[in-house]
């Protein structure tokens, strides 16, 4: 059975800074706020015409109703002009795409790690699903989530800086060690997303206190929908599209 | 009036002459969601091997102007996956399937090609890789020497009579020296081009944006090359041409149409509209009713050589 | 602290690597009134041939996705012109001259090379321009065959020292034999890429957008093709390269720079952006400083091939 | 003597449609404003990119002050974009470039024959220069320049249109043959602009009269300042650049 996507036109009602790192962007589109988990993305085709070229994949970030939030970090040409657009603007999304971060965790408590563009989809799932912890590691204080982006969140906060600007100073695996440590790590599930490095630290520390946990492993993609093979992880199963068959993995079954 | 955009490629008739480029389209469904497959002339499969193979690390792709490199290094789960698992698909689906074929050696070649001589039922042409530019290990670089190229024509002609199309890239050598050879071994049809091979370099790193050295270029940016060899080969030999590189919209598929393309395969454009093929196929209808064309078969190969022209200066 | 951008090319000492791509720049001071040309670290002049030539009809150029096609035709007013009404302007000037050069025949090639050894106060340098490959007349497309491509080089080479590059087109052939070619009758370094063949169809007119069914692709579509030939030449050989091919901006000219092109020619860029060339040595100073390098040189060639980053999946 | 020329970001003050045919764009620039003659051309950047990649061409139509206007059609993928900039948009401009039209034209009285995209700079040489005649050709009533734009011209204007739905109906080059036969053909000068097939059938006339005049023979263009040989013309003393040289030629000087 093929389950319909959506490849939809839609208006931009806000793009705007919401602090030295975040842009956010939101538009309304039923189709593409259906049924939506955290963990899923869209594909953003960013300008008609060849430049940029390729679509640009961004998580959701929140869905009230039918307006749907993306959070996003300008870190190329493509997020550049993306953060141009105005109000009334329109953009091509694709979506809802990949799969998502479990949901019901069972008796296990849920932990989350993010970093860099990793945040969003960890706050959407903070804000939808009972969390005890959201741990946020930036290199500084500007970097930071403002208060009112996270204000839906229920979970216990932590922030790390690399230069120690704010919160613990250093990377956010200390604080995620330190927790483990201080607690019964059994009780814990973790759910992370943001750069590699982070990611494999975060795994490696799970692997050392027998942890289960996801990762969102995002990889660069090309079609986003599991066609082209440009985005593959390695599993203990074989080669996955991280776009198709992710962007969420099981710990377990990740070959690093 | 209803536009006629039968297309026919020697014996095979397709209802019209879109189809997708190999390794574009996934390897069955994928893009079922998006666009009704049953609307294409045809479709060609990613290349298929005998035994299944892994491909290249990552990444494996990245941008560039108007365009992208690929170094997937043809991963596919080889031809016994692909007759149990993506066979009975195709099979459902109804629409003319033409399988890309790669081999290490002109045996695997024709063991591919004999393997689908027996699938007339689903399988309707052959279209051989004899250029994927990234693979560089071992046996399908082989390539490189044009005998070989001969010899897996012969290999794939001595095993079927399928509709046999050669897949060429310009890196092979003289596209059109390579073509007429193996028109001389039988193959039926050529398509082209595959990607041209670049390189792209994070100036931080110092170092490729993808795994490899090289990728294949595909997109907008190849265009004109790919239109150009499609004209040549067709004008030099008049045989049926699979034509691709950077087709995006109906404006690009008018313009291989008019060179004398029979197929015009979307590749990468797929990756950025789901629904290019459609589109294009709805574009090409429309500016063939505006220009009052009822039969396809006027425009394609209606281009005028600028000879004709007149060579005034000042128009 | 100050980047030493000093390229050296055998002898021959510039103050950067910076330069312009044959035939965009003018003939002399086109660009003077936006850019101040003493600034740049040689000038590669349009080609010129022994006699005046008219080019081809109009129109000569179309846009093409990230790029364009022009069919020129190497128009210039021949030798005597340049001599008479060029050189003076480029004596005072004083930027290092190298004069790009094609001739009908190897003689032709000859005489040009002769001439222009006894101007070794203006010239630095001989570009051969091997591969217009929009002179389609009779005489210049001789060089498709491999042989006069080697008389070319000789004839060049017998009538002076000058530093000599050989300007390559992948439309030629091989471009790694033509390029040992004519190392081997003592050429000093390869000039690549020349623009790559293509075509545009207009769909109405069923004609191509020039006035010749193919001109020569050039700007950022082609850039990723000339950079994987500047990187395989310059690792073959270890000869003087002078790279172009769509070099627009710093980032572009670094990749080109880090896989060892010894001069940068800024070629479709400057129709784009008058000031390309200075904004984009700015550019390289500015990396060089935020990365620590303080001799050019350091950083030229210092790619790191993909083998040795480690062929892990998932990262 | 090198003349500087200018290559300056300007932010637009208006970018709208006035008719069915026409878009006005305006800006303001010191340098591209000085000195400036109807004829001379600026090469306007459309994107940053390759996206148009290469700049295009626009006469000045009209300077008032340091604000500088130019008016459009939408041919192509270039004037589409361009229509769609909003007021504060920057893009970067090329200018002053080309020759001009002659001013004093002694004793003659001026005659403009314009169509399609050759109107703007026709439109500015009858408001700057005493013209006796401005005959513009459009296809029908809606591709009309809107009486605003016109009512600091005191030429006598005359429109023909292809269908008759305004003016005299056929080619503008009927009004010109009346106007010349009904009159002293010796006493007029001709500057034209406008469709190539417009621009032939007014030299032809003009030769048939033995009517001296003016061109402004818009080639295709690349790089606007005479360096690519693309946009070449060829005249009487051998081809010329339509950018440099040009636009406007002397009639007796083409070759056509
Ligand atoms: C499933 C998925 C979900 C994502 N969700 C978000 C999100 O919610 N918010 C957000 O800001 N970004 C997200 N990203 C990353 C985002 O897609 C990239 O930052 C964006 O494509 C960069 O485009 P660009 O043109 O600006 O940069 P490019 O010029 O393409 O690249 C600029 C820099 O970004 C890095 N980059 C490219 N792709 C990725 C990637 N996939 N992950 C991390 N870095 C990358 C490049 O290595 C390079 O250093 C997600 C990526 C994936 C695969
Ligand atoms: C010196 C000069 C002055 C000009 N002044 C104006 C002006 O004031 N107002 C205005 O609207 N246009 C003017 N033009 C024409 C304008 O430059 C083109 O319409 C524009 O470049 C088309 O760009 P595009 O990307 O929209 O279309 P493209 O896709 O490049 O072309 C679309 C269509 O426009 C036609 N076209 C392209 N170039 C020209 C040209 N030079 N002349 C006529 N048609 C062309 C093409 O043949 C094609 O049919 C001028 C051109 C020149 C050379
Ligand atoms: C991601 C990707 C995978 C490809 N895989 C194959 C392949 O398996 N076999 C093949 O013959 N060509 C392959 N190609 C080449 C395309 O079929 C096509 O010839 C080429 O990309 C040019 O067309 P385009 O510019 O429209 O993409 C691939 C191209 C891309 C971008
Ligand atoms: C309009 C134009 C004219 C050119 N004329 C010449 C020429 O006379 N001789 C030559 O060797 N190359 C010529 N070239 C090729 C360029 O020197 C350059 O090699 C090529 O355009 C690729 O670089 P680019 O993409 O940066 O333009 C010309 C290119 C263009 C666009
Ligand atoms: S991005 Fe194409 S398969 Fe994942
Ligand atoms: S546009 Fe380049 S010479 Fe005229």
């Amino acid at each position: 059975m093929t389950i319909k996507k959506y490849d939809e036109d839609v208006s931009l009602l806000e793009n705007k800074r919401v602090n030295g790192k975040y842009f956010k962007l939101a538009f309304q589109s039923a189709n593409l706020s259906r049924n939506v988990q955290p963990g899923q993305f869209l594909q953003i085709r960013i300008n008609d015409g060849n430049d940029p070229y390729l679509r640009r994949p961004f998580s959701y970030y929140r869905i009230t109703g039918k307006r749907i939030e993306i959070l996003y970090e300008v870190l190329g040409r493509g997020t550049e002009i993306l953060s141009q657009k105005k109000k009334g603007d329109v953009l091509k999304v694709m979506g809802p795409l990949g799969n998502a971060f479990a949901e019901n965790l069972g008796k296990k408590k849920r932990i989350l790690i993010a970093g860099g563009v990793g945040v969003p989809p960890l706050v959407f799932l903070a804000e939808k699903y009972p969390t005890e912890y959201l741990l946020i590691g930036t290199k500084s204080k500007a970097e930071l989530m403002p208060k009112p982006e996270l204000k839906k969140v229920r979970a216990k906060i932590l922030c790390s800086t690399e230069d120690g600007s704010y919160g613990t100073k250093g990377r956010v695996t200390l604080l995620l060690e330190k927790i483990l440590m201080d607690q019964h790590p059994g009780e814990f599930f973790i759910q992370t997303c943001g750069p590699k490095k982070m990611m494999e630290a975060v795994i490696a520390i799970a692997a050392k206190y027998g942890i289960e946990g996801e990762v969102s492993w995002d990889e660069s993609m090309a079609c986003g929908v599991g066609a082209c093979l440009g985005c593959m992880v390695k599993t203990r199963s074989g080669l996955k599209r991280a776009c198709a068959d992710g962007p969420v993995f099981k710990f377990e079954d990740l070959e690093l | 009036m209803k536009v006629d955009l039968t297309t026919r490629v020697k014996n095979l008739v397709l209802k019209n002459p879109i189809t997708v480029a190999s390794g574009t389209f996934g390897t069955t469904d994928e893009y079922a969601g998006y666009v009704d497959s049953k609307k294409l002339g045809a479709i060609i499969t990613k290349t298929i091997t005998v035994k299944p193979r892994a491909g290249n690390p990552m990444p494996r792709i990245c941008e560039t102007s108007a365009g992208m490199l690929n170094a997937i290094g043809l991963q596919n789960k080889g031809l016994e996956d692909f007759i149990e698992h993506k066979i009975p698909y195709f099979k459902k689906l109804g629409v003319p399937l033409i399988v890309s074929i790669a081999g290490e050696s002109a045996e695997e070649f024709g063991e591919l090609a004999k393997t689908f001589d027996g699938m007339k039922d689903v399988v309707k042409a052959l279209e051989i890789n004899l250029s994927c530019p990234n693979v560089e290990t071992g046996g399908v670089n082989f390539m490189k020497k044009q005998e070989r190229i001969l010899d897996v024509a012969k290999a794939v002609r001595d095993q079927t009579d399928l509709l046999a199309f050669a897949k060429i890239s310009p890196e092979l050598g003289d596209v059109l020296e390579i073509a007429g050879k193996v028109i001389g071994q039988g193959i039926d049809g050529i398509s082209l081009i595959n990607t041209l091979r670049g390189m792209a370099v994070d100036p931080c790193t110092r170092s490729s944006r993808i795994a490899k050295d090289f990728g294949g270029l595909s997109g907008p940016a190849i265009k004109p090359v790919a239109l150009r060899y499609v004209y040549q080969v067709k004008k030099e030999f008049r045989v049926p041409v699979i034509a691709s590189g950077g087709i995006s919209n109906a404006h690009d598929a008018l313009e291989f149409l008019i060179v004398g393309a029979d197929l015009l395969a979307i590749g990468t454009a797929n990756f950025v509209e789901p629904q290019a093929t459609l589109r294009i196929l709805k574009g090409i209808e429309e500016f063939c009713r505006k220009e009052r064309i009822w039969h396809l078969e006027d425009l394609r190969g209606s281009y005028r050589p600028a000879g004709e022209k007149g060579e005034g200066y000042n128009r």
